[in-house]
């Protein structure tokens, strides 16, 4: 479904951040993908998210060559694919329940059609009654799921989750892990970008590791 | 699972979790933060917050460069009535006088003057005026009722010139002067052309304004996109990572700045109507009565092709708002991408 | 202390952690995202980002708003000016005709006429115009060179009024017209009180618009400046929540109005000022020579104090759109707190 | 230093999300603060930095009664006290050594009297290279080591930290917490929220913990 060939990538004039980082993920498959703090994890989501162009190297997504793709293309490809944000990126001005429903809003569904959808996702994250309210009052934790739930609203065919688990205690981790895992078994395949191994160690999946730029693979 | 995990996930209704209700949430809100939307809003909020686009402020850079450009079409309107009638009185200034002698002697003169005149190339006509309208004229100055056969008032010969302009008037004075002593041409046509040329500095200075005012509307206008689409930055990047167009996410934004040039854009012409129409009311006020009187009023009432030039001027302002917003989000877009 | 840990804390300078020098940074930075600051900036990077206060816009608006409340103040001034010639020509346009008869009789009644005239309260003054000044008045009509004794013109004589209006002109034409049938009073003061009328409306016009451009310039600052804490209520509660106090975050913020309105005032101002400084040069460029020519042009000549009057337009503006942003800077911090 | 009295709070018309807390802490002192995601560590953090009056209650901060401050001597009080978000809060327009130096620069500080300080603590933190980018390029760890410079550059007396590690590694979390203990044996009283149950066991140290709205004190 994925697969990386020699990717190289620079900030700028930067050194490379990312160095012949060579890969694939299959469908229906579960990674985490982990290393230390600036090593590299978000710049390689952003590169499966198409938010960065590889510097050298090919990247192939969904079968296709991502440096050949225009605008409305990326727009298409990025609906197959769920993310989410270490920092969130909800929208301030909307309220938990329009922030979840955004992804459906876009492709220009009636709110009618979604609406039961939306509020059951967010019963299962826990934000059953945090629906009406706008994210700055929610707690981190809050925000976190909230953010999940919009990654998973539009039944993503690969979805990308980047420290999902760093503002929620271990029992609420544990239970968002359990999602993604259910989320995995129903035909998903998810990267899960953590520092915490104590969750790692609670699912035994294929690991990812970044070191010095270097992609190191743990079947 | 634990208790804890429970009250995370607001499974237990009862529990003291708190906001534990969309309505409490609400009311919480309302103190604390942002205003809530209510639980089944029809309407659903705008994705570009409109509070983000500094909207009233461009509203009223619109609502005045409309009023500015409203009140220069009226004006210019009016004051080109004003020349053209300014232009036709010029036919009616260029006059022969002949001195007044014995009669016979000056109807003759009169008569060859106004042969003369007639045969000069670009002067269409030439009246000569019956003793009549001479005493109407001089009325003014020496009273009603007078005999002018009396009196050795000077004969008047009105010239039309034909309009092309081609009349070589100083050569009409030379042949008068040489071939009849008495006559004298009286030449209004130095003094007509500096109003002319007045009113059409003045019909410059308009389009210049109006050039000016478009240019500074679309400037405005440029200048609020890329803010809002600056401030909205995170908007607009959230709406691509969710997979939305261009075109989607360009018309989050033109929704508003249509309304913004719509709104500016009637303000200020209704405005720029209002002031024009209180003008063209001063007369029946009483304030200008009498049809002659050559005020600033009469000059500014710029009549019904002035207040349709006002209604034009808006709808171009309120398009020419939306346009601009929508070129410049494309543009803008695309450094985003 | 594992390697991982002195790869991320930056402790191994040749290690392979990307943006390794400052240098570099700056350069990853200039492609990929907002601009770096130089290394050792002297200046500061200024805490309120100006990109975020629409301030371009808001320039515009000011300079536009300058630019009306100038050409208002301007254009007022100079209609004053036109007005109280007109008024004072009013005093001349008050004439007592009388008919031409025998030379001596109608001395006499001239004198009769005269004295009558200066006998009426209100009245300041009546002269008797000479045949000269007479047959000046007549030379548009009868030709230079005329020997006027030889002609039944009316005499004429002028009245000034003292200018409080007291005159009862009414009753003076009937006692005239009683005592010297051959005598009339030519009145011309309900054209010229309809003149000024129409003077004081157009400054009255004038007024109610400088009132409007100023309560829209303050408006759309306080608009602006509160669009401008909104969108930096991230940076007003960092800087509370850094210990800095209400004064030095209105400081942050007033620094930009302050420079915002004195650009746009100088931008309004100046633009007036060259526009009627070209108003007023038209003349010299041989477009209305002629200095009694009543034109839209030499009206329109504001002189000495309509220009101290913009100069002044412009500093109030910006010490207004400074003094403004700063109240309501104040007051929105407050609902942050 | 710090005393609550009974302290209630709820958002405006909720229910409590405190109720009844008393506690105190000690100058020089060192506490985690723990509790489920949603309980109200963050909003414990806002009452003890006054960015949130108690509905109930009695609040004494450095010996004074904290509903009785005006905006101004707020501003003096938090002076004496640094802060750790939980979401950084860094201002995105300014450069990492701008954002840390900003508590001096507010207090009217030259630039030329605290360069060095900043420089050096920035290299402490592991930032010494990320100087003079701006924030939205940092990696999430960076970022929250940055608004951990930004608190300690005050030398403050009372450091509040939210979450101060949720978004690095383990090792990296070890190394901060030994910064903060360093501070703490300097003379600054300590309060670490955190999810972090292998970080709360690498320290013996008291722990408030909040469930149910309520405080409970583990000494
Ligand atoms: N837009 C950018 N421009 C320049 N450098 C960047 C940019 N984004 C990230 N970096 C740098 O690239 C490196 C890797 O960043 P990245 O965010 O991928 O790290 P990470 O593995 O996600 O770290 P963390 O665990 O702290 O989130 C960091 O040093 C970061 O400063
Ligand atoms: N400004 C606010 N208005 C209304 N409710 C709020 C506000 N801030 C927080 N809340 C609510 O109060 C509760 C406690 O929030 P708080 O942020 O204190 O939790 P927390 O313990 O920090 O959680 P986390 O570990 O997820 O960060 C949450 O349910 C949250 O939604
Ligand atoms: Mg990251
Ligand atoms: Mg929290």
């Amino acid at each position: 479904m994925v697969r990386f060939e020699n990717v190289g990538l620079r900030y700028g004039m930067g050194q490379e951040v990312l160095k012949d980082v060579s890969f694939g993920i299959q469908p229906n498959s579960f990674q985490f993908l982990t290393g230390p703090s600036g090593a590299g994890k978000t710049t390689l989501m952003r590169l499966l998210f198409l938010s960065l162009k590889p510097t050298r190297g090919l990247i192939t997504l969904f079968g296709r060559d991502v440096s050949s793709l225009d605008p409305d293309e990326v727009a298409v490809l990025r609906r197959r694919i769920g993310i989410v944000f270490q920092d969130f990126r909800l929208l301030d001005h909307l309220t938990t329940y329009e922030n979840v429903s955004l992804p459906l809003r876009v492709l220009g569904k009636e709110e009618a059609s979604y609406r039961a959808e939306v509020t059951e996702l967010l019963g299962w994250v826990g934000l059953g009654d945090r629906m009406h309210v706008l994210p700055p009052i929610l707690s981190g934790g809050e925000k976190q799921r909230a953010a999940i739930a919009r990654a998973l609203i539009g039944r993503p065919e690969f979805l990308l989750a980047d420290e999902p688990t760093g503002n929620v205690d271990p029992t609420l981790a544990r239970r968002l892990l359990r999602l993604f895992i259910e989320l995995n078994k129903s035909g998903t395949s998810v990267l899960l970008a953590t520092h915490d191994i104590a969750l790692m160690d609670q699912y035994d999946a294929r690991r990812l590791v970044i070191a010095d730029g270097r992609l190191y693979v743990y079947e | 699972m634990s208790t804890n995990d429970a009250h995370s996930a607001g499974k237990t209704p009862a529990s003291a979790v708190p906001g534990d209700t969309a309505r409490e949430a609400k009311a919480t809100a309302a103190k604390t933060g942002p205003k809530p939307r209510p639980e089944k809003a029809r309407q659903p909020t705008s994705i570009v917050p409109s509070s983000t686009i500094a909207g009233r402020a461009l509203v009223a850079v619109v609502a005045i460069m409309t009023f500015l450009a409203a009140i220069t079409i009226g004006s210019a309107v009016a004051v080109r009535g004003t020349a053209s009638q300014w232009r036709s009185d010029v036919t009616r200034e260029v006059t022969i006088q002949v001195r007044a002698g014995d009669k016979a002697t000056t109807d003759a003169q009169v008569q060859a003057a106004a042969d003369i005149a007639r045969k000069t190339p670009g002067i269409a006509d030439a009246h000569i005026l019956t003793g009549e309208e001479t005493a109407r004229l001089l009325e003014p100055w020496l009273g009603s009722g007078l005999d002018l056969n009396d009196l050795p008032v000077p004969r008047v010969v009105v010239l039309r010139l034909d309009g092309a302009g081609t009349a070589d008037l100083a050569r009409l004075k030379r042949t008068l002067t040489d071939k009849i002593p008495t006559a004298s041409l009286d030449d209004h046509r130095g003094w007509s052309r500096r109003l002319v040329a007045v009113t059409d500095a003045v019909m410059l200075i308009g389009v210049v304004m109006l050039v000016l005012v478009g240019l500074a509307t679309v400037l405005s206008v440029v200048f609020a996109t890329r803010a809002a689409v600056a401030t909205n930055r995170a908007v607009v990047e959230v709406l691509h990572f969710v997979g939305a167009r261009d075109g989607f996410i360009a018309a989050q934004f033109q929704r508003h700045f249509l309304k913004i040039g719509t709104q500016g854009g009637l303000i200020g012409g209704l405005a720029a109507t209002a002031l024009f129409g209180a003008i063209a009311a001063l007369p029946q006020l009483g304030l200008g009565g009498d049809p002659e009187l050559p005020t600033v009023v009469s000059w500014l009432n710029p009549g019904p092709w002035g207040f349709l030039g006002i209604a034009v001027a808006v709808a171009v302002v309120a398009l020419a708002t939306a346009l601009t917003s929508r070129v410049t989000v494309y543009r803008t877009l695309r450094t985003i991408q």
